[in-house]
């Protein structure tokens, strides 16, 4: 079904803005998404009424307030498939990923002082761990770090000059205790295949790992069915606020990791020496976990559903197809990342002749044309292809192909605009 | 005031309590915490005659968590593993119903006064942590029902 | 000045609501506090106005957020007397207090591996850390998680019957490496001496952490004043919203730390097999923040600053010094905690004869007035005062005395309820 | 359009840039990144005649970032440190101005068309990157006025 751009644009507020004088067009949701009317609603109007700390109280708000934590937290786990128990909220989907990360060092640490801990988590000198060269900082550092803190090798699957992830580079083998790879990326739009990479952990008894920031903002997700074991993305990405991530786990894997943060709430039986933790998820909440934001998010999930993602994947589909064509017809234009949409999401980095990304987002911004430039916190990718950065597109439901053919005017206005327009090109466009 | 959460019953039970001791040949104990409150029990369980339960427990904690291990003693104590895995059921089943299910006298006994606590979720931790115990207790010790109990010991 | 609590109240639309079919009386500021209508404002407006991703774009809005994001740490630093590049943004104090204890483990397991770390990070078996018997839980687990992944020891200071520091019990001696105290006790109220603590710890080379949850929100502090290293908070517990807390870092430390959650936004360079960190506080802040929150929060220091933290402070401790009276007066109620006003904040914990606090509470709730009952995540203080739990009020600038008049009132109901009012006072009150 | 920003003496540089190569007899180097895009500049620094600075650099990167390398290695060739110094603190001036000062020319010359680049944060950075490098590089260097200098250092 296609989406109603004109109705779902008119929930969102922000979009009615001008900026440096003309209107606004938003094509920079890859980083954060804009917030319907009813998200914003609904946040405040938790602060209005039942504001609490939840878990901890035993009054009439701290009920209603636990209450509405927990609701929220079952909308989200049933948006992709998972069960409540399996998902954790988080800051935003790097604190989702170092969560597990973390476990791998953390256990390996308790294991060195005599403690017992789940085997699957212990690192070694000669055991690695596996990631892509496409990964987002936030699915490539924390591993960096835990290699650096437990011996272990950093390994991964290169890229192909398409943008795809090369198979044949795949490095994982019987010492792999975790694969790690990104479902979307958020600079080549590349989509992997997940499901293989994760029957391939686990062949080689590897733990597995998808980070979905990039794929369940935009397209219908079961957790469960990719294979994977835990994955990560973030709230604001998906039209809900800032502040909010969320980890899923198996509860039986999330259950037998040693804590992340501890604190208030995560715990069992606290003495001076010594205490014990309660189960997943609580274990990973502790403090006073972002209550009105989990309440805004899922009201974001609702809104999101009730448009379907389906339609949503369908329409960002058109939009990626048509945007991919009339930037293929542009001189001195090269996309970076695969050329057509096949397996493939709304992401769009190009670079211009003689231009440096930066100006040309410049420029485009001057138009009104809001878009990300730079590495996109996915710098190796950019050394892979030899660019210094790209210039990125990433429409997303409120987006219509009228801003398409925006963007695109304003490229052409920008290679004017420094006089790198191949000459049979500057008329008639 | 709170008169839907402290029946009589449950103040009787509280500042009355039966079925506080331990015991001598107990096959199993259970001891559970709520985090958030401090509360505490312990259940033991033993064999009774003709395959039947002996049970007692010692706790600290709020008139609910008390009232309610004091009540659940009363009820279980001489009924056979089948009987007691239904009881469980039948309570846990009345503290989900917030509020909306009329109990059965003839099967809860006291256990009846409990009702009210399943409008209160703060609360609800309180009345079933004794059963929570008697439960794991009880499956310790291979007092259990094939029939009741083994779907949700796997 | 005396504060104007009905139109302070009158800010709040929370407070404008039925509980149980009776007014609220919201005493669990402790917890979390209520939020004025500004603050609630000033969230919207970001999201309406200039959501973006900050420090990630060149656009317009990415702009205007960066720099309301930037400003809001500003104002926020201000507020304690630190600059902004001490101020670190995290999801609560939880999390703050966290980063610094893993600034512990992972210097150590850094130092394992032969990476250079600064000395005053790496813990070895020999080594302890001191804390205080009086910690919330957010300041006691995080800090036995770093000894049993190190092999350092834990220590504290004892308690007082009166609920002060037993300074007889001092542990801090040449192998202290760090030393962590809560500046005012959310479950005794208890003051503590810090600015000697401190001195204790920096005699003995040992660095320097204080929990001023409790203190920011109710009283001035300036942080350097304090004389410690580091100090954290939350904004939910300071009119501000959930999901956002603060950690204050003195700038030589915290550039001398090594990072803890890593991915985008915290590097400076990097490569598939190595990444450089950025300055703190960046290093810090990995992944896309918690922005509306920011905001948000500098508004409601904005709000609290309007109204002069001297006279929030002075406000409370008159409430205090009169619940405290009234309290005495009853038969059967007992503090935990200093029985005096001298040194000491607004949370107010009892226990009344015969009574669990559990009970207590829910008595008082159905009345209206909302308390908090448990161990306050500081369950080793109610060991200490061999009580399963209390009751706590604690009240804020937006509570009256009439508040405290009708916490009275509903104990004593508790009391008549249970039966538990001794014979002599049945009538009269 | 962008008008502000991309002055003709920028793109001038942009296209045209002075000074790019290393030095044989620098004293030392200095490379900056600028990690939210990716600009990368190195710039050298040596002795020149009677006392002055030879610079050079190269890097890569946006418009803004390599046509203020090269308006900088033009404008700060054969000065002495003292002025260097002065200069340095003039184009910092100027960029945190949010486009509310009104540039010297007589002192800073064609980088007087930087003076829009203040009004977009996200894009200073870009002009500074070589300016932060030759003042690192200077420093280390030891090619430092201890007047204008030494404050800084501490
Ligand atoms: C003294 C103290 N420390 C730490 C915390 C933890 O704060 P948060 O839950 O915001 O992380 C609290 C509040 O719960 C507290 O009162
Ligand atoms: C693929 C991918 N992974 C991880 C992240 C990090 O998400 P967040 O910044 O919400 O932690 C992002 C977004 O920035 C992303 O696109």
């Amino acid at each position: 079904m296609a989406l109603n751009v004109d109705e779902i644009r008119s929930d969102f507020p922000i979009l009615k803005r001008d900026v440096r004088g003309v209107p606004l067009v938003y094509l920079d949701s890859g980083a954060t998404s804009q917030k319907p009317s009813v998200v914003l609603d609904a946040e405040r109007a938790f602060y209005e009424t039942s504001n609490a700390a939840v878990h901890r109280g035993a009054h009439a708000l701290a009920e209603e307030a636990t209450d509405a934590y927990e609701s929220a937290r079952e909308v989200i786990a049933g948006f992709v498939g998972a069960s409540s128990d399996e998902i954790v909220f988080t800051k935003n989907a790097t604190e989702a990923i170092n969560l597990v990360a973390y476990a791998f060092s953390n256990a390996t640490d308790k294991h060195r002082q005599g403690i017992e801990v789940d085997p699957r988590f212990v690192l070694r000198p000669g055991d690695n761990i596996v990631v892509t060269e496409m990964e987002h900082h936030a699915n490539l550092i924390p591993w960096q770090e835990v290699c650096a803190k437990t011996g272990a090798t950093l390994k991964w699957f290169g890229i192909t000059a398409d943008g795809r992830l090369d198979m044949e580079s795949n490095p994982i083998d019987q010492n792999t205790k975790i694969v790690s790879v990104v479902h979307q990326s958020n600079i080549l739009g590349t989509i992997n295949p997940i499901e293989d990479i994760m029957r391939m952990a686990h062949s080689a008894g590897a733990l597995g790992f998808v980070d979905m920031c990039q794929s369940v903002p935009h397209m219908p997700v079961d957790v469960h069915a990719t294979g994977a074991d835990f994955a990560a993305w973030s709230g604001h990405k998906m039209l809900g606020p800032t502040g909010i991530g969320l980890l899923w786990g198996k509860s039986e894997l999330l259950n037998a990791m040693p804590p992340f943060l501890s604190g208030g709430s995560m715990i069992e039986m606290v003495n001076m020496d010594h205490s014990t933790y309660a189960p997943a998820p609580q274990r990973f909440e502790a403090g006073v976990p972002m209550v009105a934001q989990a309440v805004a998010l899922a009201t974001a999930v609702g809104y999101l559903e009730q448009i379907g993602m389906d339609n949503v994947a369908e329409h960002e589909h058109e939009l990626t197809e048509y945007l991919l064509n009339r930037l293929q017809e542009l001189p001195g234009v090269h996309i970076i990342g695969p050329p057509n949409a096949i397996d493939r999401g709304s992401a769009v980095s190009f670079v211009v002749d003689g231009m440096h990304p930066h100006d040309v987002g410049h420029i485009m911004d001057s138009r009104g044309v809001a878009v990300r430039v730079g590495h996109h916190c996915a710098w190796p990718t950019c050394r892979r292809f030899d660019v210094p950065a790209t210039t990125r597109i990433t429409p997303y439901l409120y987006n219509s192909r009228a801003d398409m053919d925006a963007a695109v005017e304003a490229i052409v206005a920008a290679q004017e605009f420094f006089g790198v327009l191949p000459e049979s090109e500057k008329v008639g466009l | 005031m709170s008169d839907d959460l402290y029946q009589e019953i449950i103040l009787d039970h509280y500042k009355n309590p039966r079925g506080v001791h331990s015991l001598d040949h107990a096959l199993a104990e259970s001891h559970q915490v709520n985090p958030t409150c401090g509360d505490e029990v312990t259940v033991w369980v033993g064999e009774g005659d003709n395959g039947s339960l002996d049970v007692a427990y010692v706790g600290q904690g709020c008139s609910i968590s008390q009232a309610s291990a004091s009540v659940m003693s009363e009820l279980v104590a001489g009924k056979d593993a089948a009987t007691v895995s239904k009881l469980e059921d039948a309570f846990m089943e009345l503290m989900q119903s917030k509020g909306n299910l009329q109990p059965d006298e003839d099967v809860l006994e006291d256990a009846i006064a409990f009702a009210g606590v399943s409008k209160y979720p703060a609360r609800i931790k309180c009345a079933l942590i004794s059963w929570m115990a008697l439960k794991d207790a009880r499956i310790k010790a291979g007092l259990t029902d094939h029939a009741s109990d083994i779907d949700e010991e796997n």
